[in-house]
């Protein structure tokens, strides 16, 4: 079950979602961390972050729309509160890093990419770029390459970029990652969406629109797996509607060597632990010996 | 905090739009302190990704009761389920009510809706037993006023239309009572909609006596993880998020930042 | 309830969504076509086209794929078998129309542009361009350009362009297709995307990727109508998962002067009317004298 | 062709796997034809956008009646569905099997798994009874033997496991007995799985007698409106698309190109 992203080594493929999970402490009631192949956290940027003005959620038809907005207590903050806490458990840390300007990329990575308690760090590129009047990281190539540029330089941990999936071709973005030195990629992130409430006329979220998530967008995203897994050789964690070992699994034949169990965690908290144990009762069944030998195997 | 399966033991009209549900929790029911809630997997509604928050009515070693209102798709299908099936619950959950403040000789209830279930363990648990103040828009809406009398519990009921109890708000009677009390007495424990929370709140802070308010929010995760359910506590340098599911949903009233 | 797309009147603002009604005869005995504002027939060439091979659909969370790939009778053969069925109605026309390169959208548009019975064209673009090896007219600002243009050299006849979403700014193809003349615009056609089966290991879908649709895509869609209109005057007919009155206004409310019904079609064949009936209801319910009026009045 | 609303009059197993569901359809019951299918929304599937298709097992005036065997998401809730729920039901659907050919005085029955229920009406239409085939797994999936028997037909029964009649597939215990067959008598109608029909069909072709193929393809509209559940019909130039939902699902084994 064991798979490795850049020198990450996770003991099976299985992750959790950034801002499904957050920051450790809140599921650990529910599940033993310490079963997951690696636990992602929450998106932390360089200084403490507000985030939106409710609502934030809404569900959807088999999904769910977000817009949390990123709120935060910041690296050091996250360092000073969490860190400690996963002194406790063996379990791979994950942290979701973002930015507003390519400088708050290189800040956060910094800091957090000199912890040794970091096993990564996930670099989610969805966020506007204050500087450039709020074009997009994630789907603007030449700011993408800035950031990955500017992360690589700041550290030797690994990294691993969180792709936009509101893109008409991700393999250019999957390629220039890998380009620029990424060690891995996540597939993907939220797709942007928007609900309306007719009666006030309001949108559903106070920040208008957010992402949606949940298994509603699981063919989107396997979709997006298999095309950046034909462009890279670097490993992508899959990830968007999984709930069960077959998702997972899905996720893989499409070309993910680990995945991440999102907005299943809302459902039920159970779920990633169900998805590993899912996973190896599946490879056990069907002779195959490594999760590995089924990473891309779909057939053309 | 603990996720069980549990077992549906009875499930009936209780009054007017609410319905009892009762199940059997051996691991989830003896843990639940008054004011915590569950959060439930509605059966059969795949379409759905979250669960749905409901406070817990009565809790013992065997189980534990919510009372509820269909008020949309979610309940609408828990609506049709039977005794015997399974239900996932995540539970309890929550900050709850603290007891009776040591130099607090006047509990108060002030309750809305459902709000009356979430002050029943409340209610049976406060060493003194005060007034309790339930509002409703019509007599239908006024549930188990007996069962807070038998506990000892001095009832005053408002309703909208006047079918039970004075006409008007939960505050029409309120306020002429709490006018003849010694506030520095008074501990007041609220659950409702957010108008009347806001409502008591004001008084409160208007009036110097202490007060906890059971806030509504929207939920997705119900642990504290996905940051959906904040309200604005204050700080001394202003203003943090609070989450409702985790930091919450009972805080004082003094803590809060409404908006509008 | 009446609403128009350039000179197109419809009498009220629903048609159905290109692709799920057939051309036509296939759901005349399940409801009254001349209650709908409009019908939109599935997409023609200008020769026949044989389409994918089998599997074409297959069904996801509170969606579906398909990847019928347009086969369709040709130009001059829909004249032949479908135009005398819509003799005995008077409900518009709308044909939707596609082609593997400029020149076929050209020539389609001049055969079926002249029919009298043709109320508009529905311009589909999500398709790869031969010529320039597979590019997506929908996905590549420049070779939609030259598509729209070259439909709109060959007619008078109201052109609505079908956007793509899978684009990362719909606003710029948005403002293109009206800067070129189009009527109105159709927002969206089904989302790129894919299941795999992971015992066979093989794509679900014969043509391996295909569309989604339903209800999963209607954050998504609701997001693009919205971003639309704020870019564009011309009229959008809005679709995505709309399946109840409620969803229709929805769309209504971001920015859509009219709505397709879609995929509901397969589950409900009187999707459209309870649609239409339902509109109406709430309209008068509400005192909203004309559909027109909620049209773009989400609050900020 | 109609869309109605049906009542479930009767839900039950009815042999191993399959189950019977009969519903009260006056609309739709009495325009059946022998090899014409239902459309049927499955109640509480919500997070399903499409219909499932069933063969009519029997019709009369005042209902229908299917048998299905559980298979999937769709199938396993359908079992959940009690007498008295409504069914929304689209039919009849498709072109079904001829009656006998003029020329025709053997008709030969074929069926693998629920294709019994599809060949029942046809079974109890024709104007002659011969012979019937029909196979599975195990004893478990030959339905309705005894029915077929009582309208005067002379039913072989086939097993992959032996566990009923002949062990074997279905041409094991056809094959022979066609070879002592007047082939320009007879005329075959045959439903089941893609590869016995695949073998009949061959067979036809082969010895050059009559069979009608009731096809099992996978559909989303099922009034020909979506061209999901196409296969391909010879014609001059080559083949063409036929809708198994609209043209079909019965074709004549000459029409049908077959592929790997
Ligand atoms: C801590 C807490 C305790 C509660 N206790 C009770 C109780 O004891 N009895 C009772 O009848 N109701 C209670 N509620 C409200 C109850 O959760 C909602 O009525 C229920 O979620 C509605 O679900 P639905 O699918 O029927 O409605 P829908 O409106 O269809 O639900 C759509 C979404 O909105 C959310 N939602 C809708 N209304 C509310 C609401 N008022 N509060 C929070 N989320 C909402 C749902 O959870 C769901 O995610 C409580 C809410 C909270 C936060
Ligand atoms: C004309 C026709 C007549 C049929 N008659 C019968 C009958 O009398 N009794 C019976 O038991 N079954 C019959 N079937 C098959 C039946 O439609 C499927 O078993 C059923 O749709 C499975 O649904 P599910 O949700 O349980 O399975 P899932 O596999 O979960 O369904 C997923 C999707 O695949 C489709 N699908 C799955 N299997 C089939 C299949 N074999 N054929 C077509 N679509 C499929 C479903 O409709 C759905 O869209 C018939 C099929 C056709 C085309
Ligand atoms: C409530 C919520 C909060 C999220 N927060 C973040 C975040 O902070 N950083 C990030 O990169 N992705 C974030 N995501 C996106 C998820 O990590 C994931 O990419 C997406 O939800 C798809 O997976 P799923 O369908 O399994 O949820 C968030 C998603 C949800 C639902
Ligand atoms: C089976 C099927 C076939 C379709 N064929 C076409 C087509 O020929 N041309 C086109 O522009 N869109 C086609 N579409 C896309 C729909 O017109 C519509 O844009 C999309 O399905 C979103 O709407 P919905 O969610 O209501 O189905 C097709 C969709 C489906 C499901
Ligand atoms: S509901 Fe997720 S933090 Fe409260
Ligand atoms: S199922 Fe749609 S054409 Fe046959």
């Amino acid at each position: 079950m064991r798979v490795k992203i850049g020198s990450l080594e996770m003991k099976n493929p299985v992750t959790v979602a950034s801002g499904t999970f957050g920051y450790g402490p809140e599921y650990a009631d529910y599940i033993d961390l310490d079963r997951l192949g690696a636990v992602t956290v929450k998106g932390i940027s360089v200084e403490p972050h507000v985030g939106n003005q409710t609502p934030r959620t809404f569900e959807t038809a088999s999904g769910m729309l977000n817009a949390i907005g990123l709120p935060g207590p910041g690296a050091q903050g996250f360092i000073d509160k969490y860190i400690p806490f996963f002194a406790e458990y063996s379990v791979p840390l994950i942290v979701n890093i973002w930015g507003k300007t390519v400088e708050d990329y290189g800040a956060v990575t910094e800091i957090l990419g000199s912890q040794e308690r970091v096993g990564a760090l996930e670099v989610n590129v969805s966020c506007p770029n204050v500087k450039e009047g709020g074009a997009l990281y994630g789907t603007n190539v030449d700011l993408f390459r800035t950031v990955v540029d500017e992360v690589r330089a700041k550290t030797e941990t690994p990294i691993i970029i969180k792709l936009a999936p509101n893109v008409a071709d991700i393999k250019r973005f999957a390629k220039a990652a890998e380009e620029c030195g990424a060690d891995g990629l996540a597939v993907m992130n939220s797709y942007p969406a928007m609900a309306i409430d007719i009666e006030t006329r309001k949108p559903e979220l106070a920040n208008r629109t957010g992402g949606l998530s949940g298994p509603a967008i699981k063919p989107i995203a396997v979709k997006l797996v298999w095309e950046a897994a034909q462009a890279v050789d670097i490993p992508i964690i899959g990830m968007g509607g999984i709930y069960t070992p077959e998702d997972a699994l899905e996720f893989i034949v499409a070309g993910a060597t680990g995945v991440a169990v999102g907005t299943a965690n809302f459902t039920d908290p159970s779920s990633a632990l169900r998805v590993i144990d899912g996973i190896e009762t599946w490879l056990a069944e069907h002779h195959v010996r490594s999760v590995n030998d089924l990473v891309g195997t779909v057939r053309a | 905090m603990n996720q069980e399966k549990t077992t549906v033991l009875e499930h009936r009209v209780f009054q007017g739009d609410y319905r009892l549900l009762r199940v059997a929790a051996p691991i989830i029911g003896p843990q639940v302190k008054p004011g915590q809630f569950v959060h439930l997997r509605v059966p059969r509604l795949e379409q759905a990704v979250l669960r749905r928050p409901f406070s817990v009515f009565k809790a013992d070693e065997e189980g534990l009761s919510i009372l509820y209102a269909t008020v949309g798709m979610g309940t609408e299908v828990l609506n049709s389920v039977e005794s015997g099936e399974v239900i996932d619950l995540m539970g309890p959950l929550g900050t709850g009510f603290p007891t009776l403040g040591k130099d607090k000789t006047l509990p108060v209830l002030v309750a809305g809706g459902y709000g009356n279930a979430a002050l029943y363990l409340q209610a049976k648990n406060l060493p003194i037993k005060g007034g309790a103040f339930f509002g409703g828009r019509t007599a239908q809406d006024i549930l188990c006023v007996g069962e807070f009398e038998a506990l000892g519990w001095d009832v005053r009921v408002t309703t909208d239309d006047g079918s039970l109890g004075t006409k008007g708000l939960v505050t029409a009677a309120l306020d002429p009572w709490l006018a003849e009390q010694d506030l520095d007495a008074v501990e007041l424990f609220s659950c409702g909609p957010n108008p009347m929370l806001k409502a008591v709140g004001d008084r409160a802070l208007e009036k110097g006596f202490t007060a906890w308010l059971s806030m509504d929010r929207n939920m997705a995760c119900g642990v504290g993880a996905c940051l959906t359910c904040v309200i604005k506590r204050k700080t001394e340098a202003g203003w943090e998020w609070a989450r409702c599911c985790k930091d919450g949903p009972v805080f004082n009233a003094e803590e809060i930042l409404w908006e509008d």
